[in-house]
């Protein structure tokens, strides 16, 4: 009941929030956004982790099913639950979420000067939706939680976003939506083609019968081409959250209108809700696809890592930089996934933790430069560190963070990643995959150098009519919390990586199917 | 007596400590923080000298796991953090932490006294440095020592672009930063390749990867490692190998990433002097140097060591003999030296590498903290046109410079003699036995050593001799005791260092007082040091399956005065063309050759050209394609659905008898086709 | 039997010429007279239909209500003078 | 019954099509309105013709009731078309257009 | 519930009985004071009424009447009527639809001349469409029918004075008298070749060869009901009427008259030419895929461009009928006929909530008079942000996003898509919900992202609208964790109906 109480008490923060008056939301919401925080972090305290949720033999911590209603299809009958619980997977995911919201909390006090409590209300509710999506095992209750991020996402985006923030905020919303529904139709077919093997909706049941072998046909569809072609949809559907390149558009716009602590969710946990289902999904579910695909499904995150750097390269608004190295960095989460090795599946999850806090970071920099210039094109400025030491620092620390600087985060994920896909008997040619995918972080290097060059450095000018000064203390305290993460993370990956080594390391044995799908012979 | 490695990690540290005190409160402290980092500097050398004085007196060689950076949990690679000393690290420790002492107290004359601000800034990244720098240092494992060199980058980057109000530092710091980076991600590939391959990373053990490496090579053994797209096992050391070496490329400065370090000099000279001469730039050869057992595995590995070492040392050499600025001559030099080293670390010569690292940092930190003095006494004017008969003005300086440009230019007897000559002889004494490529980079060297004399004292004479060129020189600010007692320290041990491995005359004093040879070899002066021997390595050089390298004998005399004759020549030549008091700028007559070596050969150009004329473009194209190709899909699909809803939306017309028409149509439509299709009447 | 043939020739051929009558006029006066007689002749089929009741009933609630429902309509929409009122589109 | 139901077939599709007809080409509501009755009779002409023919009266109840429900539609459309005259002056459903697209 | 065998077997009408007492009723209470209606006491009459009706409806339903547990359909007067699940689950859905749209009126038309009329016309429509899903003969169906539209014509055109509510209500009933006429005509062609109009009757005469004239019969009934559930090509009226009618109107009409249309789609369709018999010559479940497709493409696309949000919703309302002729266009045998037929009647069911609520909202701008374009709602959501958040819930519900049972019951239809491998209906679904994603939200944008315009002033906050969102706002929130109970009752209901 530990998880319901959290979520309970979020969606009550939030409608409290709403009705409370603008002048003291932002405080109220900062207060009530602890409370999950404080659960989230004794939930990790007490947890001990034994392998993953979605496997028979898994643990998992915190768990409540409830029966919410029997749908009947021809032969068989599929119970919906309320079913919650955490593993070594979901729950680092879980922390990140509520630490990250307080710190985009505080960091909103000073951007969002207009209609606060709906602001702040909209952010506690979003919490509530991305808490569900990390803890719900339910396949149909975990869709709600994922849809339900979209609406305060678009709120947010749309009423206090940049000039173009209508356009974003819609283009958010429809093609986000359209993935959903696609990726709905891939798991639906997966259950129908299930049959009678399930009886409920929860991810153990329906991963357990996939790995199991016990997928049938359905729509025409012999269970080897059904497999392959929900692990499809749910691929195309989940990518688009991710984003992969070429279903990564939403992204930039979305981010560059989004205001500073909305960019900070939407970077720092939204897109680990595409990886975090593909692990879920397409990872652990459909295995043996994704190992005979793995060379595409690889190709594509090396593309992701490349082109996005590419067109990170290419920007000259920071928050776009930022946006489009982040579609870089989640390239690595698929590379690790794909890969199948301890490693390079941990790595993957430490990664959407590690890019979640650093790109969180990178956003609250960038917004608190805005605060200051009003403008975030590199050439309108230079010289910042002459008037914002601390702030600059801040910057220049988390974009070698985001370079994979050793002892941050980053690097840990990014070098579990590399280990992980190198020795990957997934991957064919698995060393040059990763090697390609490695560039990358020369690349980041490139751009991320080339924008600090020129806006912090050089002589102070930037154009305003008034003084640019020092950030208040809590614009620079949340960017502290985040790079002490960071830095801690960094140095000692183990306080979250054993988990996940724990929940990930069954899902790189070898399937023990009946049947191979594909070759028809024994699986060794 | 305490067991001194109880408390080695402090090493390294004590500076970390300093770097998060100076951090926090540098403004209030004494001297911005300088105080605190002598003293945490200070603290690593005494433990250093203590670690050396242990391992002379017959220590074990220090080698712990330490701390658990990632679990393997079993079944993946278990990532450690631990500490490797033995007497390479011992002594590399020492040089360290000499260096980084003897610059903290420089920088307070060079910085503090000048009333520069950011001094916090500027001593907590010194301490950061000296940090990372030991930590690498001793790293036990490849990735431990990965992530320092990569942190060692990042303070090269903050120190180089400490000016940063300036255009120029931001500018060089991202370069160096970039530069090296290009070069660390080979680096990056060859340590997950090699923990890919052997399952871990460490240099010393039963199990490391070079012993491991070495096992599967030498029939002998047996030993297992996965090897990648089918190629032999040999072969894909050899590719790891290189991998690897293009971090030591980068960070060394070898052709051709070097075009960072001639940038780096915007950086304030004390860093200069510490960062990118004495210690940083040595990382990468100390790499080499750490998994040596492992490059004398494959001998087209250590051909390439050597024929890049070689040739920059020559080609680097070339460019110094035209620069005007002080620092860029001495950074150019900085380059062909470590080409030396490289030289004779794939020539085979491990001892001989090791000795020039060691002379050569301290030279090369004295000539930069010398250099450091004249800049400040010309108040920040590097250009040595404008300089001129500063010996008599600043004679502390000029001494010192004096005795570092001797060592430099491999002037018997000073240290750089003996080091230069250890590098050439063994170079020479395996070139000679069937390796035609050692001869090529023996050539470069050799070539190189006329210039470097040349070119050294064209810089003395320049900066110190004649007449003064400007009123700046002929008045210049005077230096305090905090920067002359680092020169003096670094005056007095190049000329005295070379007696440790006076490899010249060993013929004469016997291999019992060749001390850093001996030192290398074994443990304590006379003990064992398995497989971190220079003897190991020797013998593993010498194995058949491995690089198969021959020594042939040969006197080290005869190769001695050829390289001390031509030093001289070098030297007789800069004596002939710009001695006397108004020395005229004869490079010029050298023409379009000169243009082209002022110009760095336009590498420089060409790496701009690769980040900016075809990456930048490539960047663009992609952007452009993906605002039209990509995103014009995405919003073209928006547009045809805006578009069909115009349609769409004009079906209504409004008029009643259009819908009953249309209404009608629809009815005989689905009649006809249910017609046809049923097959009614 | 041959009459009811005749007959139903007949009124068929009246109820279909006076049902393209009522379309096929303009004037609404003559359509709705025209009407009636299709009606009328309609109630004449049911006659011969045997279902005389329904015939009845087709004569008085067709021509006695609906069509004098339509002469109404046609009536009062006649008229140009009727006033408009307030109208607001 | 000597005629062939399927006369009364042919005669009531005819008698259908004529309103259908009506409905489209014809402007003044009135005139829809009549073309409607038509068709409705069209309706009742099978009803009552195969209500003989199937031998129940079902058929003739079900033209009733039609019967009656027609000229409610009557009465409520000739409403209708009063006050579309006064609003619009005039009875011509094609004028009627301030609502489209 | 038991003592409900106690009861005689026409109590089962219970439902439509009240509602057309009720209507008398009303009648009655205006003779007390005709020229000066008494608003409180003829909207509680009605509300009374339709609140009666709702909860008898209720009532036998969660008692089991008429259904499989409890001993099958319940028939009356020899089969003609039929009382089973069927009848009163969408009695529930016309019963609570009329319930909010009578709390809207008591606003709406406050001050109205004809109050009373409007309240009886209401009840009396709502009493059609009740009796119409207890049809079981085409004689009662078709006057059901008519009983539901003859009362609904006038009603649109009820703001007499008003050039657009009469220019609706004459389309309206012109094109529903042509649908009528082709749906009698149909009927009589399907007496001419099966001899009989009642429901089992006709199912019975099929089986042998029934020819053209019954395949036509059928065609031209599928027309008279796609006029009904506003289905393209018979939706034409459909814009205008909803945009001209007032706003309380416009809701009854998109929701009730929409369910009632269905039940007798469901009804006929399903029950009276069953598949199995009448695909060789009919095959009506590919013409219900084509209509769907039709109906959600082109009203989801022509709401794109709309200008008015009135015509707007009117367009997403034809739009969702596309969805719920998934219902029987899934129908192909692959999926569990209760399972495709229940999602049908279960999104029917939200729908009735969300919808009507969206037009009462919109009934609320007119009572303020706000204007009816997309830009006049700007900044609604500063002025009344009740109101306005009830229908950002409506519409995110409309647009199937999880705020509402909308998502849910949306879900269920795409899954019916999906189960029954209509691949095309599912795509469609997908795209076109996307596609009203896009105009909803044009909705929502205004109120909330929008500045308000200068002259914008909300001062009133009529008791009855607010109360009528209010409620509508509730259920279809609740609708979201409640959805399991409302599919299980439409999959009980649906079983008795599907083969």
């Amino acid at each position: 009941m530990f998880i319901e109480g959290i979520l309970a008490f979020t969606l009550a923060s939030a409608l409290l929030v709403f009705g409370s008056p603008d002048r003291y939301a932002g405080k109220l919401a900062t207060g009530l956004s602890l409370v999950p925080l404080v659960g989230s972090v004794l939930m990790w305290l007490d947890f001990s982790s034994g392998g993953n949720a979605l496997l028979a033999d898994g643990n998992v911590a915190f768990q409540n099913t409830v029966d919410w209603f029997t749908f009947t299809f021809d032969s068989f009958e599929l119970t919906l639950q309320w079913n919650v619980g955490v593993d070594g997977v979901s729950l680092p995911l879980l922390v990140l979420t509520t630490v990250l919201t307080t710190l985009a909390l505080v960091s909103s006090w000073t951007p969002i000067d207009a209609r606060q409590s709906q602001f702040y209300g909209l952010m506690l509710l979003m919490e509530m939706a991305l808490i569900g999506v990390f803890t719900t095992l339910d396949f149909l209750l975990w869709f709600v939680f994922w849809e339900a991020v979209l609406i305060p996402m678009y709120f947010l985006i749309a009423i206090w976003g940049g000039p173009r923030r209508k356009y974003a905020a819609i283009k958010f919303l429809l093609y986000t939506n359209l993935a959903s529904l696609i990726m709905f139709i891939g798991m639906f077919s997966l259950i129908f083609g299930l049959g009678d093997a399930i009886s409920t909706l929860s991810f153990t049941e329906i991963a357990g019968a996939l790995r199991a072998g016990e997928l049938g046909s359905f729509a025409g569809m012999e269970a080897e081409t059904l497999r392959l072609f929900a692990f499809v949809l749910l691929f195309v559907g989940f990518a688009v959250k991710v984003p992969l390149v070429p279903f990564h558009t939403w992204l930039p716009d979305a981010h560059v209108q989004a205001p500073t602590p909305v960019s900070v969710m939407l970077a720092g946990v939204l897109l680990k809700m595409g990886t975090y289902a593909l692990l879920r999904f397409n990872f652990t579910m459909l295995p043996d696809v994704a190992r005979e695909n793995a060379e595409i499904i690889a190709a594509i995150g090396v593309l992701s890592v490349i082109y996005g750097a590419l067109l990170a390269l290419a920007q000259r608004d920071l928050k776009r930089i930022v946006a489009y190295s982040s579609i870089s960095s989640m390239g690595y989460v698929i590379l690790g996934l794909v890969a199948f090795t301890p490693h390079g599946m941990g790595g993957a999850t430490f990664q959407m933790v590690s890019h979640g806090l650093i790109s969180g970071l990178m956003f609250m920099v960038v917004g608190v430069i805005y605060n200051a210039t009003h403008t975030r094109m590199v050439g309108d400025m230079s010289g910042l560190a002459d008037r914002m030491p601390w702030t600059v620092g801040i910057f220049v620390a988390g974009s070698f963070g985001y370079m994979g600087l050793p002892l941050m985060s980053g690097f840990a994920a990014e070098v579990l990643i590399f280990i992980g896909s190198f020795q990957s008997t997934v991957i064919g040619n698995a060393p040059l995959f990763t090697a390609g995918a490695m560039f990358g972080i020369v690349i980041v290097a490139g751009y991320l150098l080339w924008a600090m060059q020129r806006t912090l450095f050089g002589e102070f000018s930037v154009e305003t009519d008034y003084e640019v000064g020092t950030a208040p203390v809590h614009d620079i305290a949340p960017m502290f919390v985040l790079l002490g993460l960071i830095i801690v993370l960094g140095i000692q990956p183990d306080i979250i990586y054993e988990a996940i080594q724990n929940a990930v390391n069954p899902l790189n044995d070898p399937l023990t199917l009946a049947v191979d799908f594909f070759t028809g012979g024994e699986l060794q | 007596m305490v067991d001194v490695f109880n408390f080695v990690e402090a090493i390294a540290l004590v500076p970390l400590a300093s770097f998060v005190l100076v951090l926090l409160l540098g403004d209030r402290m004494p001297k911005k923080g300088a105080i605190s980092g002598i003293a945490a500097t200070g603290f690593s050398l005494a433990i250093s000298l203590w670690v050396v004085l242990d391992l002379a007196m017959g220590g074990e060689v220090y080698h712990e796991e330490l701390f658990t950076f990632v679990a393997g949990d079993d079944v993946g690679v278990e990532l450690m953090f631990g500490l490797l000393i033995d007497p390479l690290a011992a002594l590399m420790l020492t040089i360290v932490s000499l260096i980084a002492f003897l610059v903290h107290l420089f920088s307070l004359g060079y910085m503090n006294d000048e009333g520069e601000i950011g001094l916090r800034r500027y001593y907590a990244s010194l301490s950061l440095f000296t940090f990372s720098m030991l930590a690498f240092v001793y790293s036990n494992n490849l990735l431990m020592a990965f992530m320092f060199f990569e942190l060692v980058g990042l303070c090269s980057f903050l120190l180089i672009g400490f000016w940063f109000r300036d255009d120029g530092p931001p500018s060089a710091a991202k370069k160096a930063f970039l530069v090296t980076r290009f070069g660390d991600y080979f680096f990056l590939v060859g340590v997950v390749a090699v923990l890919g391959t052997f399952g871990t990373a460490a240099f010393a053990g039963e199990h490391s990867f070079i012993i491991e490496a070495t096992h599967v090579l030498d029939p002998s053994h047996s030993g297992e490692m996965n090897t990648f797209f089918g190629l032999g096992e040999q072969a894909w050391i050899t590719v790891i190998a290189l991998l690897v070496l293009g971090g030591v490329v980068g960070k060394s400065a070898q052709f051709p990433l070097h075009t960072w370090l001639p940038d780096a000099m915007e950086g304030p000279t004390p860093v200069s002097a510490l960062i990118h001469a004495a210690t940083m730039v040595a990382a990468g050869v100390y790499l080499v140097m750490r998994m040596y057992g492992f490059y004398a595995l494959s001998p087209t590995a250590l051909s390439i060591i050597a024929l890049i070492g070689g040739f920059t040392a020559f080609f680097a050499a070339t460019m110094a003999l035209v620069k005007q600025e002080l620092k860029q001559v001495l950074a150019y030099s900085t380059v062909s030296q470590y080409g030396y080293m490289m030289l004779a670390l794939g020539g085979g010569g491990y001892v001989g590498a090791v000795f020039h690292l060691t002379t050569h940092a301290i030279f090369k930190a004295l000539l930069f903290l010398g250099a450091g003095a004249v800049i400040i006494a010309m108040h920040h004017n590097e250009n040595m046109w404008d300089m001129g008969g500063l010996k008599s003005r600043m004679p502390v300086t000029y001494w010192t410079f004096l005795f570092g440009s001797l060592a430099l230019a491999g002037i018997f007897p000073f240290a750089g003699f003996w080091s230069k000559d250890e590098v050439l002889l063994e170079t020479l004494q395996h070139g000679l036995s069937g390796e035609p490529i050692l001869l090529v980079g023996y050539g470069f060297g050799a070539a190189a050593v006329v210039l470097t004399a040349l070119y050294t004292f064209r810089m003395v004479f320049l900066t110190f001799h004649g007449d003064p060129r400007t009123e700046t020189a002929e008045d210049p600010e005077p230096i305090g005791w905090n920067m002359k007692f680092p020169l003096v320290v670094l005056g007095v041990l190049s000329a005295v260092a070379g007696v440790i491995n006076l490899g010249a005359i060993k013929e004469f004093i016997g291999e019992d007082a060749l001390f850093l040879k001996k030192w290398l070899e074994g443990k304590t002066l006379d003990g064992e040091l398995g497989s971190l021997s220079a003897k190991e390595y020797h013998h593993i050089l010498e194995s058949d399956y491995a690089a198969g390298y021959e020594v042939t004998e040969i006197s080290p005399l005869g190769p001695g005065a050829l390289a001390l004759v031509l030093a001289l020549i070098g030297l007789g030549g800069a004596v002939a063309l710009y001695r006397g008091s108004e020395p005229t700028p004869h490079m010029t007559k050298l023409g379009r050759v000169r243009t082209l070596l002022m110009n760095n050969y336009y590498l420089d150009e060409f790496q701009v050209w690769l980040a900016t004329g075809l990456t930048a473009p490539l960047a663009r194209a992609a952007n452009k394609f993906d605002q039209s190709g990509i995103d014009g899909v995405v919003n073209g699909t928006g547009s045809v659905s805006m578009f069909t809803g115009q349609r769409f939306r004009k079906i209504q017309t409004g008029i009643v008898t259009n819908y009953a028409a249309l209404l009608t149509m629809g009815l005989v439509l689905l009649l006809l086709v249910f017609a046809l299709m049923g097959g009614w009447f | 039997m041959v009459l009811d043939q005749l007959a139903f020739g007949l009124f068929a051929l009246v109820t279909v010429a006076s049902s393209l009558g009522v379309v096929l006029v303009r004037d609404v006066w003559h359509a709705a007279l025209l009407l009636g007689v299709a009606l009328s002749s309609v109630a004449i089929h049911y006659v011969l239909l045997q279902a005389e009741f329904i015939a009845v009933m087709q004569v008085l609630v067709y021509i006695g209500g609906v069509l004098i429902l339509l002469t109404f309509g046609v009536m009062l929409t006649r008229d140009d003078t009727t006033e408009t009122g307030e109208v607001t589109p | 019954m000597t005629v062939p139901l399927e006369l009364y077939l042919v005669l009531s599709a005819s008698v259908f099509c004529a309103g259908l007809f009506g409905i489209l080409v014809r402007q003044s509501a009135l005139h829809f309105l009549m073309a409607v009755e038509l068709m409705l009779n069209a309706a009742n002409i099978n009803l009552v013709a195969f209500s003989l023919e199937h031998g129940n009266l079902t058929g003739q109840v079900f033209a009733l009731f039609g019967l009656a429900l027609a000229a409610a539609e009557v009465a409520i459309g000739i409403g209708i078309i009063l006050v579309l005259n006064r609003n619009f002056d005039n009875i011509d459903v094609t004028d009627a257009v301030t609502m489209r697209w | 519930m038991t003592d409900f065998g106690t009861l005689p077997d026409w109590a089962a009408l219970g439902p439509a009985l009240a509602l057309i007492s009720t209507a008398f009723a009303v009648f009655i209470v205006d003779m007390i004071r005709p020229d000066e209606p008494w608003s409180e006491l003829l909207a509680g009459v009605s509300l009374t009424g339709s609140l009666a009706a709702l909860g008898l409806s209720l009532w036998y339903f969660i008692a089991g009447t008429g259904q499989a547990d409890w001993g099958g359909a319940i028939r009356l007067f020899e089969g003609t009527l039929i009382v089973d699940g069927m009848s009163l689950f969408f009695a529930t859905i016309v019963s609570s639809v009329l319930v909010l749209v009578v709390l809207a009126s008591y606003d709406y038309f406050s001050g109205h001349t004809h109050e009373a009329e409007v309240y009886s016309l209401m009840l009396l429509a709502a009493t059609g469409m009740v009796m119409v899903g207890m049809a079981n003969s085409f004689v009662i169906a078709f006057i059901a029918f008519e009983l539901a539209s003859l009362p609904s014509y006038a009603l649109v055109a009820s703001l007499k004075r008003n050039r657009g509510s009469v220019e609706a209500g004459l389309k309206y009933f012109l094109i529903g008298a042509l649908s009528s006429a082709i749906l009698a005509y149909g009927i009589s062609l399907v007496y001419v070749a099966t001899g009989s109009l009642q429901f089992d009757a006709v199912t019975a005469a099929i089986s042998e060869d029934v020819g053209g004239i019954f395949a036509l019969g059928i065609v031209m009934i599928l027309a008279g009901f796609g006029f009904k559930i506003a289905a393209v090509p018979f939706h034409f009226w459909a814009p205008e009427a909803y945009e001209g009618a007032p706003g309380p109107v416009s809701a009854f009409l998109s929701s009730a008259s929409k369910a009632a249309g269905f039940v007798l789609i469901f009804r006929v369709f399903i029950d009276v030419f069953p598949y199995e018999a009448v695909s060789n010559t009919v095959d009506w479940v590919m013409a219900f895929q084509a209509i769907a497709i039709v109906t959600m493409t082109i009203a989801n696309f022509a709401a794109l461009r709309q200008e008015k949000v009135k015509r707007m919703l009117a367009y997403s309302s034809i739009g969702h009928a596309g969805y719920v002729l998934i219902a029987v266009a899934a129908l192909t045998g692959d999926a569990s006929g209760s399972f495709v037929l229940g999602s049908g009647m279960a999104h029917l069911m939200v729908y009735a909530f969300m919808n009507t609520g969206a037009f009462l909202f919109i009934a609320l701008t007119e009572h303020w008079g706000v204007g009816r374009h997309i830009e006049d709602f700007n900044g609604l959501g500063t002025q009344a942000p009740f109101a306005a958040s009830a229908m950002t819930l409506f519409l995110f519900s409309l647009a199937g996003l999880p705020i509402g049972g909308g998502f849910l019951s949306k879900l269920y239809l795409l899954l019916a898509s999906v189960r029954a491998n209509v691949a095309l209906l599912g795509v469609a679904l997908v795209v076109n919900s996307v596609v009203s994603v896009f105009y909803y939200t044009r909705v929502v944008k205004a109120m909330w992202v929008e500045e308000p315009s200068e002259d914008l002033e909300i001062e009133s906050q009529p008791v009855g609208l607010y109360a009528a969102l209010a409620l509508a706002a509730v259920m279809t929130f609740l609708l979201l964790p409640g959805f399991g109970a409302v599919v299980e009752f439409a999959n009980t209901a649906a079983e008795l109906v599907t083969p």
